[in-house]
């Protein structure tokens, strides 16, 4: 098999020149592009590219939402052994300005208006920053910026170059080694600068490769590319076995269309954070509340059954034929129409993946015959380490290790890999670098977890965040705020959760109320209320979310390793945790640190025993406006259960 | 600042009445090429009125309209619509019982030719023909963000975007001239930051001609190159939007009874 | 519930344009063609045929044509019983007085002579609308009747213009068994439900529904209310005209005008209120209604065992129309077709209410 | 010229009968902006029951006086138009205010069907006969001028002298009193009149009991001239032209409008038809209103259309 990306590419397009392989949904039908129209435009990017000044092992960066010329912009510096560097087109042009300096990004080629005027701000402090092609000439017109251009430009420019030497393109591509970086992510790190994680064409092929035998991928899966091509995620699924296995990737008409257009595509491979499946199933549920009372019944009940059910089928265990009967009746009345409803009645495999998932959503989707499943990994592996083989996907493990992958779980608790799909370093980081990778080519993920009976991986929560308690009824007890903060997520009314606890003698914790569910839940008690600041103070939901609380208590005591790290305060905070203050990081994890740091007075306030504290907070609106938020926030007790796990 | 050409329209001594009731009244004034033209007045000012003169859905009694150098007093719509005039509608006069696309589909129907027997039989020409159109009018959708309704009833749509097909059914006769009437009426805030911008990318990227009627004078005085203010069929005043603000007369006639 | 519609993306302008973009239902239309062409001819009855589904056949073309009037271009007629009245003998003096016209062809004719009077008489409406142009049409109604009865040349000298036709055949192919005519009457349908449907959903079409919906605006995007009214008037007087044609000689076979008098056209207005407006699909709804219901309250009291005679019955029918006309101008202004679709997209939507 | 001349009284007569059912069309399109199709019906329905209960009330009273029956039946028949007015209020135009004009006018269309079935239901299907005791035997006017005079049917006479009296009547009724400048403004514009209070359903209720008033005089006369049958609600749409050459909202319209087709279509029958073989009486009216509405769309005294935008 092919060694790096462009000769897929190319192989692609001699072996099926007229097959598709990108389709937009664009103008109101699925514009569809073949491999060999594909290869085309690339070696017309990849000349253009070069014309401007493109060498090998300089860094381009791309950003934008999914489109193919975007895709093929990739594909096009990676043919002239240059790197593409992928970021988030959803970030603030501030957070651009590391990676163009770090990587000293010389050309840009971005997606519309929007992201060419952050990339002329970037350019203010990076002026080395030359070169800005945009794909969408909206608004565009009056830009006379130097080195503004549209894409087109560079086409044409780089087809008449392709005239002059034909053979250049081919020459470039086949000087191209396995081993040559292949792509730069930067990884918002929870603290401090991102990171760059760099891969070679070796390592993303080889574990792409991996995971499509794994899954038995062919050629005719169809993919929607709907998340940031900037996170490895997408980029392994959207591109790296998008090449490996030649299938169809389709982009999305416009943000506001995803779901119809999920609809329409129908994809038989599917991926997404737990957040989107958790979304989903509250529009769902929402959607069903509109619904008569027959069809609710029919709804609730056939649900019933499928969770009763489903999950067994699913893992291909033996099912009374009563049962089957039943199960078949209510997929011809509920379960395939709600696939079909939500776009998943093609889907051959889902994966969830990125942080732990509820496991009331993962059996609801798995009950009602989606093949969910969960994987682990991380930019740094390339993402596939451990996946969920069909007929073994449970909640709280993430699978296997496939085929590759060395799995070692350190003294300290630390879960350690070794594949060949390993990052090659941390660009122009060597301290990083020696830190995760040992000489003898260990990858420390900073994951603490244990490999189960079964074989499957059971990630606990990140290492460095499992601490103990200190003084108190519970000296000494491990506690793991993510594991708790994941149980609290888990309920629909919960939106995020910091836990804080360690070096202190009892678990407080931060809590984010989900905006949609909570409303509708005030709406249905009908309790005014106006904004989010507001219900998030009402006594109301104090009592909710303490319920919730104390459930995780429950079953928290059940488990003796854990039992310590029930929660004995909390509060509802009055504003949404956000990436845009930093609070979170792009793929939504809760940057604890920083939070703790921002809300000390809060934190002092639970230790405190305060039952009500004042707070100012300054946001960013999302059109860039600051702004305060000010809240007199009431902190709350809970009740925690004696360990039951302990033995007297 | 946009640059204006030469005039395109050039409304000279209109008179309007019906049966005794004078609409307007010996009204003149001329629109440049490219610029954003508003007319602004009191309800019942003629404003409306204005406009179904200079796009034939009224004769006026007296005067004339010149257009693009053709003078003329009558002329029936469908010839103005030919001479690339098009127009909106204050209380939106959309088909309700057609889908988004069908609305602006119609837009552009004077560029269609084929005729009745080859669309009944859908001979090729006729096919591709509406293939065509559709390619243009999804541009537009695309251009006025309304992708997520394409097929939907009109009248099935929330107000604000039933303005933005209209502008749409507009737009589809690629115009050269485009008249506004209150594209903004009944609108919130958020929406009317829309619709600004549409009508300044319009007038931007197509480098339409566009003659505004518009109540919110605030919108007016921060989109519009030159204004004329009527009031009870009468012009008041002419210019630019600070002369005007600052007229005696406008100031007396509308912005003193504006909202 | 029914519908699997992942997968089913349109790739060119020409697939999303068809008439049915969705698969189950280009299935289900599939069916129901074998059925209405294939089970029928073997399995119905002569009764059936000939009481029940030729009649059918030939009025949901009329109602058709008066559809694309009406329904679609919004202009009201009452006349459209004398435009059939024109095609059927129209089509009968091509038959009767040159030997050896086919039969398709004196049709076909008859259709012209109706698009003929159809435009002659829709003249006015460029002038006049609504309850006016009611009456214009009316006036062909009434004038029609008259010289059906009175020119003798308009009957080929039959007396009070009462025709009879015989021997039909279509390329060779007989025309006679009850059988023979209703594939021959459905075959000229599903011909004109086609192209009818080519057409409204063409530019043309959407003239129409223009003019229906707001004609000034209309008119301001450069329609020509003359062109887009009078195609319509010729379309519908057309199709109506062929629908009179296979009236006379598939269904009837002998006539005189009171075949096609005023109450006439007020069943074709009825069959579209009923149906839906503005649909091609409801033209088959109202028809079928139309077709049934008498028979069926015909039958009813025997079924019950309670008996009426007919003249009640008849009477009782008239009310029941009436109030239906009304039921349904009030309730669902878009007819039976209207509940349809409704009805379809809450399968496609299911489990969904919206 | 005697022969002319009793056409022309004969045209007149008829005339006169036509306004009478127009009259009916206008009030109600005035006032509900309903083009009521179902007038003719109403004139059958009417004179129905005007025609069995004169049979009936003296059978079931047991006496024998055909003034009083006559009276009694008229009393009963008139009550009968109020609540099919009443009905027709109820059940149909409360909901259907401010619908187009089509729309309305095909739910007249519907009731015409009903009233038609539900009146053949209730007063069966035959042809039946009032005698209101106008006096039958012609009369010899001008006998001075012509030789032999001019032959004029006495019945007309009296049929004419009502509708006369009626129509007056109504005119007054439009233009004087409270309730008929009420029903002017509520004809102007449904939501500013019941803005300033008056109450559309009354009015309306009031209105079509006017209409079916005067239909039912006309069923009185008609039915005493050609017997009741289900014809004459095809007579009756002869008022249609005549409402279009009058214009629909005026009154004066509807009379001279009527006169108009009365007259034209005898003399045409007399002087032009045989020409065609005849019988063109059926047409006449409507062709002529038809290019009269070419010249003139809004008719004789309507007010012209003007389309806002």
């Amino acid at each position: 098999m092919p060694s790096t990306f462009p000769s897929l590419l190319l192989e692609h397009a001699a072996r099926r020149p007229t097959a598709a392989a990108l389709r937009e949904k664009d103008f109101g039908i699925w514009q569809t592009l073949d491999w060999q129209s594909l290869a085309a435009l690339v070696r017309a990017l990849a000349c253009g590219l070069a014309e401007a000044g493109l060498a090998r092992g300089q860094h381009l960066v791309v950003v934008g939402e999914n489109r193919p010329r975007l895709y093929a912009a990739m594909l096009a510096a990676q043919s002239l052994g240059a790197v593409p560097v992928p970021l988030y087109q959803d970030a603030v042009a501030g957070e651009f300005v590391f990676p163009v300096t770090n990587a000293e990004v010389t050309m840009a080629i971005v997606e519309d208006q929007e992201q060419v005027d952050k990339m002329l701000e970037v350019r203010a402090t990076c002026p080395f920053l030359g070169r800005i092609w945009y794909d969408d000439p909206r608004g565009l017109r009056h830009y006379d910026e130097a080195g503004l251009a549209p894409l087109e430009a560079l086409i044409a420019a780089g087809g008449a170059a392709d005239r002059e030497r034909p053979a250049f393109f081919d020459a470039e591509v086949a000087k191209t080694a396995p081993d040559d970086v292949a792509a730069l992510f930067f990884t918002s790190g929870t603290t401090g600068h991102p990171k760059g994680v760099v891969h070679t064409h070796a390592t993303l092929i080889d574990r792409a490769a991996a995971g499509a035998r794994f899954d038995k991928l062919t050629e005719r899966e169809e993919v929607l590319a709907y998340l940031p091509p900037a996170w490895v995620g997408q980029n392994i699924f959207s591109y790296a076995q998008w090449l490996v296995c030649g299938y169809v990737v389709n982009c999305p008409e416009s943000a506001s269309t995803v779901t119809i257009d999920l609809k329409e595509i129908g994809p038989t491979y599917y991926f997404a954070p737990p957040r989107v499946f958790e979304g989903l199933l509250t529009t769902v549920m929402i959607r069903m509340e509109d619904a008569g009372r027959i069809k609710r019944g029919l709804f609730h009940r056939c649900m019933a059954l499928a969770r009763r059910v489903g999950p067994r089928l699913m893992d291909g265990q033996p099912v009374a034929w009563a049962d089957r009967l039943r199960y078949a009746l209510g997929n011809l009345l509920v379960y395939g129409p709600l696939r079909n409803t939500l776009g998943f009645s093609r889907v051959r495999v889902a994966y969830t993946a990125g942080e732990a998932i509820g496991p009331d959503l993962f059996t609801f989707y798995r009950s009602i015959g989606i093949n969910l499943k969960q994987l682990y990994g991380s930019t740094e592996t390339a993402v596939f380490v451990c996946l969920q083989p069909d007929h073994e996907a449970r909640a709280d493990t993430v699978g296997v290790p496939i085929e590759g992958v060395e799995i070692r779980v350190s003294d300290s608790g630390e879960v350690l890999v070794r594949s060949k799909g390993l990052l090659r370093e941390y660009y122009k980081n060597p301290a990083a670098t020696a830190e995760v990778l040992t000489p003898e080519g260990w990858y420390h993920t900073g994951d603490a977890g244990f490999l189960d009976a079964g074989g499957h991986l059971k990630i606990i929560d990140r290492v460095k965040d499992v601490g103990r308690l200190m003084g108190g009824a519970n000296d000494g007890a491990l506690f793991a705020p993510k594991y708790v903060e994941n149980k609290l997520k888990f309920f629909a009314h919960i939106k995020e959760a910091v836990a804080f606890g360690d070096k202190r003698e009892t678990v407080c914790a931060f809590i984010n109320i989900d905006m949609e569910a909570v409303g509708n839940w005030a709406e249905r008690r009908n309790l005014p209320y106006a904004g989010y600041t507001d219900l998030a103070q009402k006594r109301e939901v104090y009592e909710l979310i303490r319920e919730c609380v104390e459930k995780v208590n429950a079953d928290l005591s059940a488990d003796a390793m854990l039992a310590g790290s029930q929660i004995s305060r909390f509060l509802v905070l009055h504003k949404e945790l956000d990436a845009d203050d930093g609070e979170l990081t792009r793929t939504r994890k809760v940057r604890r640190g920083y939070i703790a740091e921002r809300y000390r007075i809060l934190v002092d306030a639970m230790y405190g025993g305060k039952t009500r504290q004042y707070v100012e907070t300054a946001v960013k609106f999302e059109d860039g406006r600051d702004g305060m938020v000010a809240a007199d926030l009431v902190i709350a007790d809970a009740r925690t259960f004696s360990a039951l796990g302990k033995a007297a | 600042m946009r640059k204006t050409g030469d005039v395109v329209l050039d409304v000279r001594n209109i008179s309007l009445s019906f049966g005794g009731v004078r609409a307007l009244s010996d009204i003149s004034f001329d629109v440049r090429e490219h610029e954003i033209r508003a007319i602004v007045g009191p309800n019942g000012a003629g404003k409306s009125s204005m406009l179904n003169c200079i796009n034939g859905v009224y004769q006026p009694q007296q005067g004339t309209i010149a257009l693009r150098g053709r003078t003329f007093r009558h002329m029936n719509s469908r010839q103005v619509a030919e001479m690339g005039v098009a127009r909106t509608f204050q209380n939106l006069a959309l088909f309700k019982g057609m889908s988004v696309l069908d609305n602006l589909m119609t837009g552009r129907n004077l560029k269609m030719r084929s005729n009745l027997f080859m669309q009944a039989l859908r001979l090729g020409p006729a096919q591709r023909e509406e293939s065509e159109q559709r390619v243009f009018v999804e541009r537009i959708i695309d251009f006025l963000e309304i992708q997520p309704y394409r097929k939907t009833p009109v009248g099935r749509m929330p107000y604000g975007l039933q303005k933005r097909v209209d502008l749409g059914r507009a737009l589809a006769m690629e115009p050269q001239l485009l008249l506004l009437d209150e594209p903004m009426a009944g609108m919130n805030v958020e929406e009317k930051q829309d619709m600004s911008r549409f009508i300044l990318d319009v007038n931007d990227e197509f480098g339409t001609t566009i003659v505004l009627i518009e109540h919110d004078m605030g919108v007016v005085m921060d989109i519009s190159d030159r204004v004329v203010v009527l009031d009870y069929g009468r012009k008041i005043g002419d210019g630019s939007p600070e002369e005007v603000r600052n007229d005696a007369d406008v100031i007396s006639a509308y912005l003193g009874t504006a909202h | 519930m029914l519908y699997r519609e992942n997968g089913q993306f349109k790739a060119s302008y020409r697939a999303d344009q068809q008439i049915f973009p969705i698969l189950q239902d280009r299935v289900a239309i599939g069916l129901l063609l074998v059925l209405v062409f294939v089970v029928i001819p073997l399995v119905a009855s002569p009764y059936l045929l000939t009481a029940i589904l030729i009649p059918f056949v030939i009025l949901s073309l009329a109602a058709l044509g008066l559809n694309i009037l009406v329904g679609y271009c919004g202009q009201i007629s009452l006349g459209h019983g004398a435009f059939m009245a024109v095609g059927a003998y129209a089509a009968y003096n091509c038959h009767a007085r040159i030997e050896g016209m086919p039969l398709i062809a004196s049709l076909l004719i008859g259709g012209l002579a109706s698009t003929v009077v159809g435009v002659l008489f829709g003249i006015p409406s460029l002038r006049i609308k609504g309850l006016y142009l009611a009456v214009a049409t009316l006036a062909a109604q009434f004038f029609v009747d008259w010289a059906c009865l009175r020119l003798p040349w308009v009957t080929n000298g039959s007396s009070s213009g009462s025709v009879s036709v015989a021997g039909l055949n279509v390329l060779g192919l007989p025309v006679e068994s009850p059988a023979q005519r209703y594939l021959f009457a459905l075959l000229v349908l599903a011909l004109f439900a086609l192209l009818a449907k080519n057409l409204v959903r063409g530019a043309i079409g959407r003239e129409w529904m223009a003019i229906r919906d707001m004609d000034v605006a209309a008119a301001v995007i450069g329609i020509r209310p003359v062109y887009a009214k009078l195609t319509a008037f010729a379309v519908s007087s057309f199709i109506v005209g062929v629908a009179g044609g296979l009236w006379g000689f598939v269904h009837l076979g002998s006539w005189e005008p009171a075949a096609f008098n005023i109450d006439r056209s007020f069943q074709l207005l009825f069959m579209i209120i009923i149906g839906g407006l503005g649909s091609i699909m409801g033209s088959f709804f109202g028809a079928a209604f139309i077709v049934v219901l008498p028979i069926v309250l015909d039958g009813l009291p025997y079924w019950c065992g309670i008996p009426i005679d007919t003249a009640t019955a008849a009477h009782l029918t008239f009310m029941i129309f009436g109030a239906l006309i009304v039921f349904f101008l009030i309730v669902e202004p878009h007819g039976i077709a209207r509940l349809w679709s409704t009805a379809k997209e809450k399968l496609r939507l299911w489990p969904f209410p919206h | 010229m005697a022969f002319f001349l009793e056409t022309l009284f004969g045209g007149l007569m008829v005339g006169m009968l036509y306004s009478l059912i127009a009259l009916g069309f206008v009030l109600i399109y005035k006032a509900s902006g309903v083009f009521n199709f179902a007038q003719g019906a109403m004139v059958l329905f009417a004179a129905m029951a005007m025609a069995r209960f004169s049979e009936w009330i003296p059978k079931w009273l047991g006496f024998d006086n055909k003034v009083l029956a006559n009276v009694l039946a008229f009393g009963v028949a008139l009550l009968a138009m109020v609540c099919v007015a009443w009905v027709i209020e109820r059940l149909v135009l409360r909901y259907l205010v401010n619908q187009e004009h089509i729309t309305l006018l095909m739910a007249t269309l519907g009731i015409t069907y009903f009233l038609e079935g539900f009146g053949q239901t209730l007063f069966g299907s035959a042809i039946y006969k009032i005698d209101v005791g106008l006096p039958k035997d012609p009369v010899f006017i001008l006998e001075n001028t012509f030789a032999g005079g001019v032959l004029i049917n006495k019945e007309d006479l009296y049929a004419a002298a009502i509708a006369a009296v009626l129509v007056a009547l109504l005119a007054l009724f439009f233009q004087k009193t409270a309730t008929g400048r009420a029903l002017r403004a509520v004809a102007d514009d449904h939501q500013a009149a019941q803005s300033i209070g008056i109450p559309l359903g009354r009015i309306w209720i009031i209105v079509w009991s006017v209409a079916g008033f005067v239909a039912l005089v006309a069923g009185v006369i008609w039915g005493s001239k050609l017997g009741v049958q289900f014809t004459l609600s095809l007579v009756a749409l002869k008022a249609l032209p005549v409402v279009i050459l009058g214009g629909l909202t005026s009154v004066p319209g509807a009379i001279i409008g009527g006169l108009i087709i009365g007259v034209g279509e005898k003399l045409s029958e007399i002087y032009i038809g045989p020409l065609f073989g005849g019988g063109i009486e059926i047409w006449f009216a409507y062709v002529l209103a038809l290019l009269f509405l070419l010249v003139r769309p809004q008719g004789l005294f309507g007010e012209k259309i003007i389309d806002r935008v």
